[in-house]
């Protein structure tokens, strides 16, 4: 804090407002970040599963102050002629104004696009919901899933949040049971009976940012990701990869990515636990 | 809202005025100002009214069309209000200028018709789940001088009334349903308005309320209540509009207001439309031309 | 306004209505649909000075086309200096037609590619009868409502509009009239209403400053042989003379009104 | 898959330069059947509140081949500017905006690759100051693990994994990828070297292209 | 309908699974004196009310009775940027929405007539309270989302909004409180959920049926808002309104409390 | 199901936002956070009440909380800011903070060449005062228009207070209208505050 000659006055100039980049150096000097967090750890996770009754399935995610919630409707539609047997499974991520300062009222932004289009292909390439089985008379009548991503509080690495939300929304998703009336040609809706969601694979998500073009830290802030230079987002899917996507940014060796790869499996392992805790401490 | 541009001390002669139960064009607190209404005046409608109230003049275009009925009410008709602000009043509506001021009146319209007994929609239904009666409420706003929202609702009942649904009959053969409809100009059905609710609006001003506030007294107002009156007296709609706020007492105040001045309303607009019906085809069609 | 129409339901079972088929736009006798002559304009009604809050407005009733007109103006251009001209006033319009004015129900009284492209045209001929020099980066405002539509509805929005920016005393070059016309059994026919317009005939709208005799705008759809072109135009010009004298006798009248009615305030 | 269409190496690759004569660099690529034209205008005027005090802003329209551009076109738009960004010397040109329009005119297979490519020639020809060059190499690999060098679009379909690699042509490291399906890290390292040796190639052909031109005027 | 190029498209039409229910549950509203939830006519759900949930926001409150939840964030004061707006008065601006899966129908991605008209109501419940001429030149923006709807959404959302604005720092004549009560016959059945609230499909043959919500600035004892659907007789409309004026007056040491939380955390948090 | 945790109550502060504080008469005065009405004096904000004596004997009542007090700029209240342009009228700026209150979102603002300093306003070159980067310190002279506040440095304690050299160092103060970079030992121009780098605490380490 500085004091100009009256007293009463004051101005404060903050160092992390003013030069981030610097603010943030001499924090990475010593291997830690501002917010004391080692370059490989996460930030705390929170997990709520079911936490919307009016949703077929649902989960808040909590990524330090990272908040994001999914939420899955399922309805009726004739599927595609190309594909009778196909449900269809519809992601979409809102950043609404509600969550950062940076988005701003309207359709959605070019990152909320990106982000959709990523869970999309996440979800279409793990094969984690396979969309025949959301298939309830071929060609007549099959489930739509709409995943729908809200987040409630942005401050950085919205991805990793997002596919977390989903996964866990999706092992929560219970269907109505239905029959398909052959005479009237009409789904019969029980009202009372649901069935579990078959969860094929488990897509994990982590996101890596670089900073001045060689440092690695995993799990970026708001800040951290206006500062870095680059990131690394990498799905698992089990023991398989299921998407890595670095889009542009400071070139990267081998050597480096497989140390993202070595990370994002361990993260893998935690969440995975993590959401199993969860889901037990519910049924019990 | 359109709005005109008032300084402190006109503000202050018109508050302390009202305060007197004199108005600066020298009306009572619950004086409406003189109304025109006209029916019939435009011959692509199945109904239609026009209103003109001081400077505020409304156009409304009822027409009825076959469709859907909604889900929730298989066996109803429906009821659409659509409002389009002129840019005819004022440059300010020019484009998407007015939609904000549109969608609250048609909002406002919409909720204070929207319970079973103010109009019977059961009439408007030609097949249930299947087919009905969409009646097309299309309120023109052509000119602002104040309490619009009141102009329009007077305007929309007396279009209702003036409605003519043709008939339709329903024959069935083969497993085809065919809606044949008549032509004859005298063969129609016409709905019964006398529950339908006018809406009144109340403004605070000063200490004091005022019914049918011109566009200076409305710049002088900062909260106003509207309400949905029906004839008996029934509130079908209620909503308080501004940037102030009102005492829970002068609310009670003002709705007892509402309730006397609504009813009276309602009972004279029923007898000036009933009148104009007497006189049928003989009255002059005047419409614009004075 | 109900003439039988049948809506079939389930199977599109469509029976052909009695009252329209059959219909010539012509008879052999030379009377049209509506029973004019070829050359006879429909009855035109009009007034000044409808509303009191815009600078000037006017309201015409061509048979059963009905349109309002308001201009406001000269005024500071609105959305900033960017739009302003340094030499001539900025013409600025809209056309708007009511969502019940049609047989079928219009979705949106504007911003459909039919009303921007009615919007452009009335800027356009406007831009060339106004004294657009006079007042240099400001801006007049012309809006149309159309509130039933029977044809010719550019013509009555040109005519509504010349009788609006009278009244609001804006300086004009001349009236500015506009006039419609067809062509059918090798007989021009003028003024043409919505069933002559919709039979797929061709159809020449002409808007004229009707002291000089020249053509502010011409616009003509389908087909004509070119050897008709110069009778159809003839009697489109024609047209919008008749019209100016109707227009003409309108303004006298207003103006005899407000004056009279000044002279009454003087006393 | 017959085995006439495995490819070890890349498809035939023809590029025209300058073909537009508005923007400051233009470039039309053919890598097989798939084509892409880009063009790039700059650096020029800056939109107000687009404005960076320290460095150019980097604008990037793709234009599908048909349709309005959606979530997949804004994805695709993000990567080839989050690449261009990086090769561009931006700081160069502080306030003031480089902007750049790729166009989709065919796509059979390796198409995000080719959109790239096209853009750095594009680059190359407007001019304009790089940190290095970059060279865009897509592969699939099939359900046995094969990799397919610049895959087709119908080989493409039946793959189990779609990747997409950008190296820089200095250290040959590794600027963007997109990597999409089910693998292993073995098998994604093993595409990843499987492109790099290819991408030489690519920055070969960027020579000679350039030569071509620069021997023309 | 155009499509919406900027979202992952699905099917072009897709129904909901619990209309074609075979048989469909109908409730009683009241039955020996207690409604479905087991309470009786004059009680609350309990409130769940805290402020300060939203990092990135100036300010922001989160509010759950029982299945209603819905969270509000606040942020500004910012730059007016349209000129037109610009006034030596504080602008205030305010965003209702319902997430797509807050209800029992799927709800759309654009706001709907019914969110529109909601912000309005809204803003104009809280524009009496916020002190605007203490920033000139900008504004306020009020986003408020409904994550699940269970009745009384609005009375709920000023609430939540009020004690947002107030966690922003933003001076304040008062906190708004907003309360919501079904009238059916000559009952009033106050803080409504979802099945009791009014819908004007349901033919109940009532002569009144109808809700009216109320928004109300405790210590300044001030109605900043008022609203009502349906059908209601004179005299209930009145007796509703007032009983919503006490209800709101006892809901005001819930928002002190949320927001005396927040401030003491903060306070722990920096001192 | 509850979303957010749940906290064990703490002490209650005085002041809560809308609470009557007492009757409103001549020896009392509203401060900030406070507001009268009706012969009473209101607390508009959450906060602690404070009670203070002001100089002429009359009570003043204040209302503080730790959340942002000052959020937009005032007249007379100190602001920094970041030059984004400059040309040679006048230099626009972002304003970063308030008086001590850190602001979200930036505000703009203007410093126009005579409000640069103090004296020889009428030899005052722009260029050699400001450079795009520079974090000001300056006070607000008036609210401006629409576009933008307008600012002042005319101040020996106003003006450049961190600036970067062409080579990328932060530069030091030499004089009030130079500044030297440590690494390439070039001067540079500015407006220079009269205050030391040492002087500004990297607030947050």
């Amino acid at each position: 804090m500085y004091s100009s000659s009256k007293p009463a006055e004051t101005a404060k100039i903050s160092v992390r407002a003013a030069r981030p980049l610097e603010y943030y150096r001499k924090f990475l000097e010593k291997d830690v970040r501002p917010d004391g967090r080692e370059l490989g750890e996460f930030r705390p996770t929170i997990l709520n599963i079911g936490c919307i009754s009016t949703a077929e399935g649902s989960a808040l995610v909590k990524l330090g102050n990272t908040t994001v919630m999914c939420g899955i409707k399922a309805e009726f539609a004739t599927p595609k002629t190309e594909e009778p047997s196909n449900g269809y499974l519809v992601p979409n991520v809102e950043l609404s104004p509600l969550c950062s300062p940076m988005f701003r009222p309207g359709p959605p932004g070019e990152q909320a696009q990106v982000l959709s289009h990523f869970v999309n292909e996440v979800l279409n390439q793990s094969c984690c919901v396979r969309k025949e089985d959301l298939c309830i008379k071929t060609g007549k009548l099959v489930w739509v899933l709409y995943c729908d991503i809200l987040c409630l509080d942005y401050d950085g690495n919205a991805p990793d949040a997002c596919i977390l939300s989903l996964l866990a929304a999706l092992k929560s998703t219970m269907l109505p049971a239905v029959k398909y009336n052959e005479e009237t040609e009409k789904p019969e809706t029980d009202s009372v009976k649901t069935e579990p969601l078959h969860i094929l694979s488990n897509p994990v998500s982590s996101t890596f940012a670089i900073f001045d073009d060689h440092l690695l830290f995993v799990d970026p802030t708001v800040q951290e990701e206006s500062l870095a230079t680059g990131t690394v987002t990498i799905v698992t899917n089990d023991n398989d990869l299921c998407l890595v996507q670095k889009p542009g940014g400071s070139p990267v060796t081998a050597d480096q990515m497989n140390t993202c790869f070595e990370r994002a499996f361990s993260r893998s392992k935690e969440v995975l636990r993590l959401i199993d805790e969860i889901l037990h401490s519910i049924e019990r | 809202m359109v709005d005109v541009l008032l300084s402190d001390a006109e503000k202050t002669f018109i508050i302390h005025g009202i305060q007197d139960n004199l108005r600066d064009d020298g009306r009572g607190c619950e004086d409406y100002r003189h109304m025109e209404i006209e029916t019939d005046v435009v011959s692509s409608t199945s109904g239609s009214a026009k209103v003109r109230l001081a400077n505020t003049e409304i156009l409304v275009g009822v027409k009825a069309e076959l469709g859907e009925p909604s889900s929730g009410k298989p066996d109803k008709g429906r009821l659409e209000f659509f409002v389009d602000c002129s840019a005819n009043a004022t440059p300010e509506f020019e484009g998407r200028g007015g939609e904000d001021l549109a969608l609250e009146i048609s909002n406002m319209l919409t909720r204070a018709y929207d319970c079973p007994k103010c109009l019977d929609l059961g009439k408007l239904c030609v097949i249930k789940g299947q087919q009905c009666w969409v009646l097309y409420v299309d309120i023109l706003l052509l000119e602002c001088g104040g309490n619009l929202f009141d102009a329009a609702s007077v305007a929309v009942k007396a279009a209702l009334y003036n409605t003519c649904i043709p008939t339709v009959t329903v024959s069935q053969d083969e497993g085809h349903v065919d809606i044949e409809l008549s032509d004859d100009p005298f063969d129609v059905q016409h709905l019964d308005v006398t529950s339908a609710p006018c809406i009144v609006t109340l403004s605070k001003i000063g200490h004091s309320h005022v019914v049918d506030a011109s566009q200076k007294e409305e710049a002088c107002c900062l909260a106003r209540l509207m309400m949905g009156v029906t004839e008996k007296g029934t509130v079908t709609a209620l909503k308080k509009e501004g940037s102030g706020s009102l005492d829970p007492s002068s609310v009670e105040e003002m709705m007892e207001t509402g309730k006397r001045v609504g009813q009276a309303l309602n009972k004279s607009l029923m007898e000036v439309l009933c009148l104009e019906e007497q006189k049928g085809k003989k009255k002059e069609k005047t419409g614009f031309l004075r | 306004m109900f003439s039988c129409y049948i809506v079939t339901f389930c199977s599109p079972r469509i029976r052909k209505t009695s009252s329209m088929a059959g219909m010539e736009l012509l008879s052999d006798q030379g009377f049209r649909i509506d029973g004019r002559k070829p050359k006879e304009l429909r009855r035109i009604q009009c007034r000044l000075g409808v509303f009191n809050q815009a600078d000037g407005s006017a309201y015409i009733e061509q048979g059963n086309t009905k349109v309002l007109a308001a201009v406001y103006g000269p005024h500071e251009t609105a959305g900033g200096r960017g739009k302003a001209l340094h030499d001539r006033v900025l013409v600025n319009c809209q056309y708007s037609m009511a969502t019940f004015s049609t047989g079928e129900r219009k979705r949106r009284p504007r911003g459909d590619r039919k009303s921007k492209e009615m919007t452009m045209h009335l800027q356009q001929t406007f831009n060339a009868a106004i004294m657009t020099s006079l007042y240099p980066r400001s801006q007049i405002d012309i809006y149309v409502e159309v509130l039933q539509s029977d044809g010719g509805n550019y013509c009555a929005s040109v005519n509504a509009a010349t009788l609006a920016l009278i009244d609001a005393g804006i300086p004009m070059k001349d009236y500015v009239c506009a006039c419609s016309a067809s062509f059918v059994k090798d007989c021009p026919m003028v003024d043409i209403n919505f069933l002559e317009e919709s039979s797929g005939g061709p159809e020449l709208i002409v808007a004229t400053l009707p002291k000089s005799s020249q053509i502010v705008f011409l616009e003509m759809n389908s087909r004509l042989h070119e050897d008709n072109l110069s009778k159809v135009l003839d009697v489109a010009v024609k047209g919008t003379k008749d019209v100016y004298q109707v227009l003409d006798n309108a303004v006298r009248d207003h103006i005899s009104e407000v004056s009279a009615f000044h002279k009454l305030d003087q006393s | 898959m017959s085995n006439s269409s495995k490819r070890s190496n890349l498809r035939v690759m023809s590029a025209e330069l300058s073909l537009l004569s508005r923007p400051d660099g233009s470039a039309t690529l053919f890598q097989g059947d798939t084509c892409v034209m880009s063009a790039v205008y700059g650096p020029g005027e800056v939109r107000i509140n687009k404005e960076q005090i320290d460095r150019a802003t980097v604008e990037v329209i793709y234009k599908p081949r048909s349709g309005l551009p959606g979530c997949t076109e804004k994805s695709q738009e993000r990567l080839i500017r989050n690449t261009c960004e990086t090769v561009l010397l931006s700081s160069l040109h502080p306030r003031s905006s480089v902007s750049l329009t790729v166009q989709e005119m065919q796509n059979s297979g390796s198409l995000l690759a080719c959109c790239i490519n096209s853009m750095c020639l594009a680059l190359l020809d407007s001019g304009m100051s790089m940190k290095c060059l970059v060279a865009a190499v897509h592969c699939v690999l099939d359900f046995e693990g094969a990799v397919f060098l610049d895959a087709t679009d119908k080989e493409e379909k039946g793959a189990q994994a779609c990747v997409t690699f950008v190296f820089d042509s200095v250290d040959k490291n590794v600027v963007m990828v997109h990597a999409v399906g089910k693998y292993s890290v073995e098998q994604f390292n093993k595409c990843m070297s499987v492109c790099r040796t290819a991408s030489a190639d690519i920055f070969h052909f960027y020579r000679e292209t350039m030569t071509k031109k620069l021997k023309r005027s | 309908m155009p499509t919406d190029s900027r979202r992952i498209a699905g099917p072009e039409s897709s129904t909901n699974p619990y209309s074609f229910c075979t048989e469909k549950p109908r409730h009683d509203l009241l039955k020996n004196g207690k409604r479905q939830d087991g309470r009786k006519e004059n009680n609350l759900r309990p409130i769940f009310l805290k402020a300060g949930v939203v990092s990135q926001a100036r300010g922001s409150a989160y509010i759950e009775q029982n299945e209603t939840k819905v969270i509000c964030a606040v942020y500004g004061p910012r730059e007016v940027v349209r000129k037109e707006d610009f006034s030596m008065k504080g602008l205030l601006t305010c965003e209702f929405k319902f997430a797509i899966f807050s209800c029992r129908e799927r709800r759309q991605h654009q706001q709907d007539i019914e969110e529109k008209d909601y912000s309005v109501q809204l803003l104009e419940a809280l524009e009496p309270a916020v002190c605007l001429d203490k920033f000139p030149k900008a504004q306020m923006n009020i986003y408020v989302t409904v994550l699940q709807n269970d009745g009384s959404a609005l009375a709920a959302a000023i609430t939540c909004a009020s004690v947002a604005m107030a966690d922003s720092g933003i001076e304040m004549y008062d906190l708004v409180a907003g309360c919501a009560v079904r009238v059916a016959g000559k009952n009033l059945l106050m803080d409504p959920c979802n099945q009791e609230e009014y819908k004007p499909e349901d033919e109940t043959g009532l002569t009144n049926s109808g809700s009216v919500t109320v928004g109300l600035m405790p210590s300044l004892q001030q109605v900043s808002a008022i609203s009502s659907k349906g059908e209601i007789e004179f005299e209930l409309v009145k007796q509703a309104v007032a009983k919503c004026v006490d209800v709101c007056t006892q809901l005001y040491p819930v928002l002190q409390q949320a927001l005396v939380k927040s401030v003491s955390e903060r306070q722990n948090e920096e001192g | 199901m509850i979303l957010f945790p749940k906290h064990s109550m703490s002490t209650t502060p005085e002041g809560n936002l809308g609470q009557r504080i007492c009757h409103l008469d001549e020896n009392i005065i509203c401060g900030q956070g406070t507001y009268s009405k009706n012969g009473f004096v209101y607390s508009s904000r959450a906060g602690y009440l404070h009670k203070l004596q002001s100089q002429d004997d009359k009570i003043l009542f204040e209302v503080r909380s730790n959340v942002a007090t000052t959020t937009v700029p005032s007249i007379d209240a100190l602001v920094t800011a970041r030059i984004t342009n400059v040309t040679p009228r006048f230099c626009k700026c972002a304003i970063m903070s308030v008086g001590r209150t850190l602001l979200r979102e930036t505000f703009r603002g203007q410093i126009r060449k005579e409000d640069v300093r103090a004296t020889e306003k009428d030899k005052v070159e722009m260029y050699k005062c400001f450079r795009p980067g520079d974090i000001v310190v300056a006070r607000v002279v008036s609210l401006g228009d629409a576009q933008s506040y307008v600012l002042s440095t005319a101040e020996n304690e106003l003006g450049v207070v961190i600036a970067t050299s062409e080579a990328g160092s932060t530069m030091v103060p030499i004089s009030w209208c130079k500044m030297q970079c440590p690494k390439s030992l070039s001067e540079e121009f500015r407006k220079v505050a009269k205050v030391q780098p040492l002087f500004i605490q990297y607030s947050g380490t």
